[in-house]
């Protein structure tokens, strides 16, 4: 274990992007924990009298249409935004990678029937089949969570089946084999911890992805229901103020948006370093 | 040749199940479209009848499907509520728009970023690769709208550089005559140089904002691929014998690494057209997909379908000419 | 012809007919019917608090010179001006007009349901007398009968370029008028693009303008922009000459800026409401329905939502709790009174509050989403939970129509706003209209009796007894009347505020 | 004596890598003659290969030349300007590499890349240009040559890559060529054409060759010196004969000593140190085979199809008795695989049936054999000891796997002692346990690997080209450590290979398979020593063997 910290220490040190990102996801989830204890003011609690106030001490992103502060907002949000990613992006992984290895591992029928099924995913303009499906379901937070990760679910399933594919006539599994596993075993207990270090950046740069989805989704009203705070929501908000020069409405929200889906995929990046097979001499 | 003809129709049952889980999914939406577009301040139950009966709702789902299955072997994919059109007449219309746009978005973007992934990649790990990384994970965390949203603010409100963001030409620009359907080679035909230049301004916003969300994952994997082509060992034996610089990155390395990127860049085209809703939206664009999402939230059924059914079909197609390039550039595939 | 006799109009929604009797037709496609197609008659204009806006009580004629109302009110007779012509050259005849006035009453239309509310229902009651006079017979006299020939749905079609197009499943050429006009109007279609544009040029031969001249601008451009913030940036950088739609806070920073013109008017027809369901637990409980009333964040939502650009319906004081008018809607007087609220609460035996959903619109989000927002801070505090659902538009007009939806955001608009059309359309029977799902013989009973209501004083009499019956029943909390923001170039003139909420062509000019 | 074309002198070469500074190359110094044919050899991670890019500086970005000087005709090839090298390289000295199908660009037909070679040194049209390849392509004895000139790399085997390799580097007449393992990675046959073709051009050309290998018996054929390198160093350099005759330095012994030949035998492969317990294992005698026990294995016309085409086995049919070994050996795709696989119950056959110990097993599914309770009776060895390991097994964890799947040790004392036991069998160092299979050599690795198989003491025991992917050395090793275990356990070995010298060795019987078929089988020295048909005569005359009567090549001079 030691010769991996090792490892990414000297991966840092060749990539410094990647330690800043890491810090950067650190620093998000103590937010996203301990947001609403930190925050200055109550994120809900309206106060029209002080709408629209510019930056100041008092209110460090000023103030919106309700007269909420901003900064209480976009700190509180971060949980959500996290929470709904994280899940989306669990959901679909766990998802993919089972169907997807078991697909790679059996092959044959099996393999063309979700092959297909896939397709007809892929061949859908997949955001477009978010919306509908978050008009369909209603626009919970629950089922933008699950829009965001059957959109996801078919490259995981494809991913995982390409990853497992490779492996699956290796001599270690060939050796599991012998060793008496079931097939099932194989693929659960030996193919499925193998392929997620590479699911893993996968799995970053799709949690910045699905944050963006979500903000999207907000955007064109499908969102998570007010007054709950929500980066997307926020830009969306904002963005009707931006011809007016409110510019902190969406200049902050849309800033923690980008920091947040920024170090996802400097992480995801960094990590495809340290694990590609390539760099490790 | 053949492949690719077998290939299309491989595909033919992805879009048909397309077709029909469309269908379903949206007679799942609550919403019903008679009672929404029967919205007159007076519009009665009758009204709400009449609307059901011309849209056809008024019979079983399973008839319902059967007789949609039937129009659209004819090539009717129904009328749109929204437009009052029929919504192949809509489509046709539209498509070029979005087309046009996403062409240029995806040039744009695979301009930029093939050079900027070779350039990180022949120095791995150094500052200009840092920056390339840094500048693409910048563009891939910008939402589109609101990159989009920004750009008007700058270039249209406050530098008054570009044209008013509302759709392909402004209005007082009068339209080529419509060969293509793309006012970029409309125009050219027309020999209306004033007029390619307008529609080239209203186009480079929303095509810049797209294109912006998309040079991170052509120049990753531009970069990636670059790293194990320049690694390999042909431009090893390439070097061993001497050839130029250029030569080896170039002529070896680069038409190597290019290969990979065209698959991404056939799956970003197909993901592009769907996805730019948001684009479109904010800069009035008269595309495909607006008028999807519009249709959506107004749960008009016909144009909903005929959209996704149109994205699919575009993706086999797509999907189709990322092979038949893929094959031309790589001498191997046709023997696999 | 130059920029300057061109109009640039932007809107939200776009023009998706140009008939506007098809079902599903919008605001903007209405806006241009109304100056492709000329109507028997039109409303004459007003100034209310120093805004033109439309008068009902003044009908003056269009298509028609001149009218009779026979004495018992039972007979309209138009006479057609001699020199009207349809933009193909043909004369406009009373046959014509027969032909347009029966196709609204008996085609599968939206007119139909529009007509019938004045006493309009059947063919046998239009009557060609020569190629110019025609006569309108009515079962009893109808104040709104009038008023109703002026709105979007009779138009004069031409009915010999019509019935070409008509086929045997089509009499009413309902396919080819959606996408042709063969009108009389002030202007005619130059190109359509459905969802997109409409360019209209000027009908030099009309002139049944104000001043007997033709339309001012030679050209009119449509076009749809759905950003409203791109329709501020457009008008404000000159390059659309008229805006209607914005958001309050767009409005509010242009009228800061002073550049550009902006003439607000309060829309004197429409009002927006928190409506409740009166048939659905707990809202069939009058006190809690008066809770809410006194629960609601006036002030707040007036500011934040409206950014105070409106006539509030709220903060009235009434001497003696009686109605000091009979006009509709009229400002309650009702503020947020917590105490109050929760004092009701307690009578209505849910002292501690309950849980329930509030909707409102996609469409609607940039006013709807800070009120429902506030709605919840604010009845929260008085226990009552307060789950915002925001649906989309088409899954929010099927609810409604189901009578779902027990408490949420709608506004109401009339054409012809008095106030037995606005009790009658939107307080009774089941229907959709009738958001709170009332169902009060009395109020039904007033209201249906002073439809028919010669006596000005009589009517007015009734007009407070509807009102008072809507405090004391507090089917819906009408909230206030949104304004009608147009922002245009310091150069266009005379516009005026119209019943269908968009603006009239034919009204503006250049200075 | 001249001026030699090329002096090494005292080469240092470093990478810097992630463990810190790795030393490749640590004092080298030799010279190579104008038209001489020099044979570097040494293990695998000895340092030649990076001897040879430094020749060209064609090192990773990560390798530094720390010291020393290479003089290439007088001239310091370290302090050469990028320009100047390039204009060297090719012209005055080139490479043919390993694996040749990789060192030919995939989507360039082959004649523009010899083209390419020419038109960076030669000022000469593109048509004279592709006139010259074509003429290369004869000079390297393809067939079809005008046809050839638009094939892609893929299109050709890998003999002809590597022919079309060799006509590049020698298409601007160098005066140095250096060919990194040029034949590596070819089947036997072909390495030996490929080789004579590469030293007769060298010979007609009077190009100096540094030959690359690390197969001892490929340098003897071919150079008239040798020089060994071991760990980056230098250790030995002497003309073959001598070299084998007398081998001075410790690894050189050792290296001669683990190279098969026509007629070595285990127990000559190592050195007499190792030795030790495995004489006494051979010492003991066999018990003969009580007369009538059955077979251990019956093996009856099992075929194999796959989803379409032909069969990848036909009709094999074959018997092992407890304690015997047989080889199975063929061409590349001529079944081996399959049928081990279907003997060790991994995939099901199409047809046929297999009895162990007297029950009929073939009909088990696949699918279901784990339950079976002969699972723990059959055992097989992967191929590439690199890839038979789970890289998130530790080894410990690797060889108890199948003690806590099939013989019932849940963890605590008794599996570690079974654990330990097995690795002391195979002569792994305990302390080698709880290391990662990345931390492991290919050796350790391969030990690993059997120590799992024999962890639940199989009675058969299936050996899927378990050595093709070692150094002679380990090889060696790896198999004396099997037939030990054969003779001491009793356990029944079928030895997959197209080595033929190992088969020779190890097994008493061996089965000739082709295309899925047998052509030939029986007692092996037998069929080595008067193979009955054409196709197992080819395949035992193209082995390399070490010959003491070097052909020289290069005799011209
Ligand atoms: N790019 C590199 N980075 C780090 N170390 C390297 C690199 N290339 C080679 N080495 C190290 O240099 C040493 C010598 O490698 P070299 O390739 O010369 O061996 P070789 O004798 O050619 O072996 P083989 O027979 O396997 O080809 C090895 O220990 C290897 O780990
Ligand atoms: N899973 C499979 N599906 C289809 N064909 C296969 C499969 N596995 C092997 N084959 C085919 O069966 C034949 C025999 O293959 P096999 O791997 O047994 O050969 P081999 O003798 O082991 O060759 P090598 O020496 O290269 O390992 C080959 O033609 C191969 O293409
Ligand atoms: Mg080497
Ligand atoms: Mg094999």
């Amino acid at each position: 274990m030691t010769a991996a910290l090792r490892h990414s220490m000297w991966i840092l040190r060749g990539n410094p992007l990647t330690g800043i990102a890491a810090t950067g996801v650190l620093l998000l989830v103590l937010v996203a924990i301990f947001g609403p204890w930190i925050v200055p003011y109550d994120p809900i609690a309206s106060n029209v009298p002080e709408a629209l106030l510019p930056p100041s001490a008092a209110h460090i992103a000023g103030t919106d249409q309700l007269g909420r502060d901003v900064f209480s907002r976009l700190i509180v949000a971060t949980r959500l935004d996290l929470a709904i990613a994280v899940s989306a992006v669990s959901m679909s992984f766990v998802l993919g990678a089972i169907i997807g290895s078991f697909c790679g591992y059996a092959g044959g029928r099996l393999d063309r029937t979700v092959g297909r099924f896939v397709d007809v995913m892929m061949a859908f303009p997949l955001f477009v089949l978010a919306m509908a499906m978050v008009a369909a379901l209603g626009n919970r937070v629950e089922n933008i969570v699950i829009a965001t990760a059957v959109i996801n679910l078919p490259f995981y399933i494809r991913f995982a089946r390409a990853e497992v594919n490779v492996r699956r006539n290796l001599g270690w599994v060939e050796a599991a084999r012998a060793c008496g596993e079931s097939h099932i075993s194989v693929v659960l207990r030996f193919l499925l911890p193998n392929i997620l270090p590479a699911m893993a950046v996968q799995i970053s740069l799709n949690l910045g992805w699905a944050i963006l989805n979500a903000a999207g989704l907000s955007f064109i009203g499908l969102g998570v229901k007010p007054p709950t705070p929500e980066w997307g929501i926020m830009v969306a908000e904002g963005a009707r103020f931006i011809s007016t020069g409110k510019w902190w409405l969406v200049a902050f929200p849309g800033l923690a948006l980008m920091l947040a889906v920024l170090c996802f995929n400097l992480l995801g990046d960094g990590m495809r370093d340290i694990l590609d097979p390539r760099m490790r001499t | 040749m053949v492949r690719a003809g077998r290939r299309f129709v491989s595909s033919l049952p992805a879009l048909f199940g397309v077709l029909v889980f469309t269908f379903l999914l949206m007679r799942v939406l609550p919403g019903d479209p008679a009672v929404f577009f029967a919205s007159g301040p007076n519009a009665g139950k009758e009204e709400v009848e009449l609307i059901r009966k011309q849209l056809g709702l008024n019979k079983s789902i399973p008839e319902q499907l059967t007789l949609y299955l039937y129009d659209v072997g004819r090539g009717n994919l129904g009328r749109s509520m929204m437009t009052g059109q029929l919504v192949t007449k809509d489509l046709r219309e539209r498509l070029p728009a979005s087309l046009e746009l996403t062409f240029t978005a995806l040039l744009i973007a695979l301009v930029s970023a093939v050079p900027l992934g070779v350039i990180a990649a022949l120095k791995p790990g150094s500052i200009i690769d840092h920056s390339v990384r840094l500048f693409c994970a910048l563009g891939v965390c910008v939402p589109t709208f609101v990159s989009g949203l920004l750009l008007i603010y700058v270039f249209y409100y406050l530098l008054g550089l570009a044209p008013d963001p509302t759709g392909r030409i402004d209005v007082f620009t009068s339209m080529p005559p419509s060969r293509t359907g793309f006012l970029m080679i409309d125009f050219l035909i027309a020999g209306d140089i004033d007029g390619w230049w307008a529609a080239f301004k209203q186009l480079i916003l929303p095509a810049l904002s797209m294109a912006l969300f998309v040079i991170a994952p052509l120049a990753r994997i531009t970069r990636a691929s670059m790293l194990v082509s320049l690694g390999s060992d042909f431009v090893r034996t390439a070097r061993s014998v001497g050839l130029s610089w250029r030569h080896v990155v170039v002529t070896y390395a680069l038409r190597n690494a290019i290969l990979p990127v065209i698959t991404i860049a056939g799956i970003v085209f197909s993901t592009m057209l769907g996805a730019n809703v948001l684009v479109e939206k904010v800069f009035s664009w008269p595309g495909v997909a607006s008028y999807a999402l519009d249709a959506l939230l107004s749960s008009d059924y016909a144009p909903v379908q005929g959209f996704v059914l149109l994205m699919a079909s575009l993706f086999v197609l797509v999907n189709l000419a990322v092979d038949v390039c893929y094959g031309i550039a790589d001498p191997r595939v046709t023997i696999e | 012809q130059t920029r300057a006799e061109t109009l640039r109009y932007v809107t939200g929604a776009s023009v998706n007919t140009l008939d506007p009797n098809i079902p599903g037709a919008t605001r903007e496609s209405f806006a241009v019917s109304l100056s492709t197609y000329d109507r028997l008659v039109s409303f004459g204009r007003k100034q209310l608090n120093g805004k033109w806006v439309f008068d009902l009580e003044k009908i003056t004629g269009e298509l028609a010179e001149s009218y009779d109302v026979s004495p018992d009110g039972l007979k309209i007779t138009f006479h057609l001006r001699k020199d009207a012509k349809f933009q193909d050259g043909s004369p406009v005849t009373a046959e014509d007009v027969k032909w347009s006035l029966d196709r609204a009453v008996t085609a599968p239309v939206l007119g139909k349901n529009q007509l019938l509310t004045g006493s309009l229902t059947s063919a046998d009651q239009f009557k060609v007398i020569d190629p110019l006079t025609f006569e309108v017979a009515l079962p009893k006299p109808d104040k709104l009968a009038l008023p109703n020939l002026a709105v979007v749905y009779p138009i004069i079609i031409n009915s010999k370029v019509a019935k070409q197009h008509a086929t045997a499943e089509d009499p009413w050429a309902m396919a080819w008028l959606k996408e042709h006009t063969a009108g009389s109007g002030a202007y005619a279609v130059e190109s359509f693009k459905p969802g997109e544009q409409v360019i209209l040029k000027r009908n030099e031969g009309w002139n049944r303008g104000t001043a007997d001249k033709a339309a001012f601008f030679k050209r009119v451009i449509v076009q749809s922009v759905p950003e409203p913030a791109t329709r501020a940036n457009l008008v404000e950088r000159g390059d659309a000459d008229l805006v209607i739609d914005l958001q309050a806070s767009d409005v509010q920073s242009l009228e800061a800026k002073a550049k550009l013109k902006v003439i607000s008017t309060p829309q004197y027809n429409a009002v927006t409401f928190v409506s409740m369901n009166n048939q659905i637990p707990p809202f069939d409980n009058v006190n809690v329905r008066r809770a809410i009333a006194f629960a609601l964040p006036y002030d707040d939502m007036f500011k934040a939502a409206l950014f105070g650009r409106g006539a509030p319906l709220f903060g009235a004081t009434w001497e003696a709790g009686k109605p000091p008018n009979g006009g509709y809607p009229i400002p309650q007087p009702v503020k947020v009174d917590l105490d109050k609220a929760r004092e009701y609460l307690k009578a209505a035996g849910l002292p501690e509050g309950f849980a329930t959903t509030f909707s409102f619109n996609v469409g609607q989000a940039s006013t709807a989403e800070p009120m429902a927002a506030l709605v919840k801070e604010s009845l929260g505090k008085i226990g009552i939970k307060v789950d915002i659902q925001k649906l989309p538009d088409a899954q929010m007009s099927t609810q409604i129509n189901e009578k779902k939806l027990p408490f949420f955001i709608e506004g109401i608009v009339a054409w012809l706003p008095s106030t037995d059309y606005f009790y009658r359309n939107f307080y009774i029977g089941n229907q959709r209209w009738n958001y709170s799902s009332i169902n009060h013989p009395e109020l039904t009973a007033i209201a249906q009796e002073a439809r028919f209501e010669p006596n000005k004083v009589k009517y007015e009499e009734d007009g407070r007894k509807l009102n008072a019956i809507h405090f004391s029943e507090m089917p819906q909390i009408p909230l206030w009347q949104p304004n009608q923001d147009a922002v245009m170039a310091p150069s266009v003139e005379g516009y005026t505020y119209q019943f269908h909420r968009q603006v009239d062509y034919r009204d503006l000019s250049r200075k | 004596m001249t001026e030699p074309l090329l002096k090494i002198d005292n080469l240092h070469i470093s990478f810097s890598t992630r463990r810190g500074v790795v030393e490749a190359v640590r004092g080298v110094t030799l010279s190579v003659q104008e038209g001489e044919m020099l044979g570097l050899v040494g293990e695998s991670g000895s340092g030649k290969s990076v001897t040879g890019f430094a020749t060209t500086r064609l090192l990773d970005a990560a390798g530094r030349v720390t010291a020393g000087k290479i003089l290439f005709r007088g001239q310091d090839v370290t302090k050469l300007s990028g320009d100047d090298i390039r204009h060297l390289r090719g012209a005055a000295m080139s490479m043919i590499f390993q694996n040749p199908r990789s060192a030919l660009n995939p989507i360039r037909a082959i004649g523009t890349q010899i083209a390419d070679a020419i038109l960076t040194h030669k000022r000469i049209s593109k048509n004279e240009a592709y006139a010259e390849a074509l003429e290369l392509l004869r000079a390297v004895q393809i067939r079809d040559p005008e046809r050839r000139m638009a094939a892609y790399p893929h299109e050709l085997s890998g003999g002809m890559c590597q022919r079309v390799m060799i006509a590049i580097a020698i298409s601007c007449n160098p005066v140095l060529l250096i060919a990194d393992e040029p034949t590596t990675g070819l089947d036997v046959t072909t390495q030996k054409v490929v080789m004579d073709l590469l030293a007769a051009i060298a010979a007609a050309r009077g190009m100096a060759t540094i030959l690359i290998t690390h197969d001892l018996g490929l340098a003897t054929r071919y150079c008239r010196r040798i020089v060994v390198m071991e760990q980056g160093r230098l250790v030995e350099e002497a003309a073959p004969k001598r070299l084998f005759n007398a081998p001075q330095h410790a690894y050189t012994k050792r290296l001669v000593a683990a190279s098969p030949t026509a007629s070595s035998r285990i127990d000559d492969l190592v050195t007499e140190e190792e030795r030790g317990p495995y004489v006494e294992a051979c010492r003991k005698p066999k018990p003969p085979p009580a007369p009538g026990t059955p077979p251990l294995l019956v093996v009856h016309r099992l075929v194999k199809r796959f989803d379409q085409g032909a069969a990848a086995v036909a009709d094999f049919s074959m018997t092992i008795a407890a304690g015997e070994s047989v080889g199975l050996v063929g061409e590349s795709g001529s079944g081996k695989s399959t049928t081990s696989r279907m003997i060790c119950r991994l995939i099901d056959p199409s047809e046929g049936d297999i009895v162990f110990d007297g029950q009929a097993i073939g009909h088990v599914p696949a699918r279901d054999f784990h339950r079976s309770p002969f699972r723990k009776d059959i055992h097989m060895v992967f191929q590439d000891p690199n890839e038979s390991l789970n890289p998130r097994f530790t080894a410990f964890d690797c060889i108890a796997h199948p003690l806590m799947r099939l013989g019932n040790l849940r963890g605590g004392d008794a599996l570690r002692q079974r654990v330990e036991e097995c690795a002391q069998r195979v002569g792994l160092p305990a302390d080698l346990l709880p290391r990662f299979p990345h931390q492991l050599s290919g050796g350790q690795k391969a030990r690993v690997g059997i120590a799992r198989a024999i962890a639940c003491r199989p009675r058969l025991l299936v050996l899927d080209e378990p050595t093709a992917a070692l150094d002679v050395s380990v090889q060696a090793v790896v198999l004396q450590l099997l037939d030990r275990l054969r003779r001491e356990d009793d356990i029944a070995l079928l030895f997959v290979s197209h080595d033929l010298n190992v088969v020779r060795m190890l097994c008493e019987r061996t089965i000739v398979l082709r295309n899925g078929a047998i052509v030939e089988q029986g007692e092996s020295r037998a069929l080595f020593d008067n193979p009955k048909t054409d196709y197992t005569r080819e395949l035992v005359e193209a082995i390399p063997h070490i010959e003491i009567e070097t052909r020289l090549a290069t005799a011209a001079l």
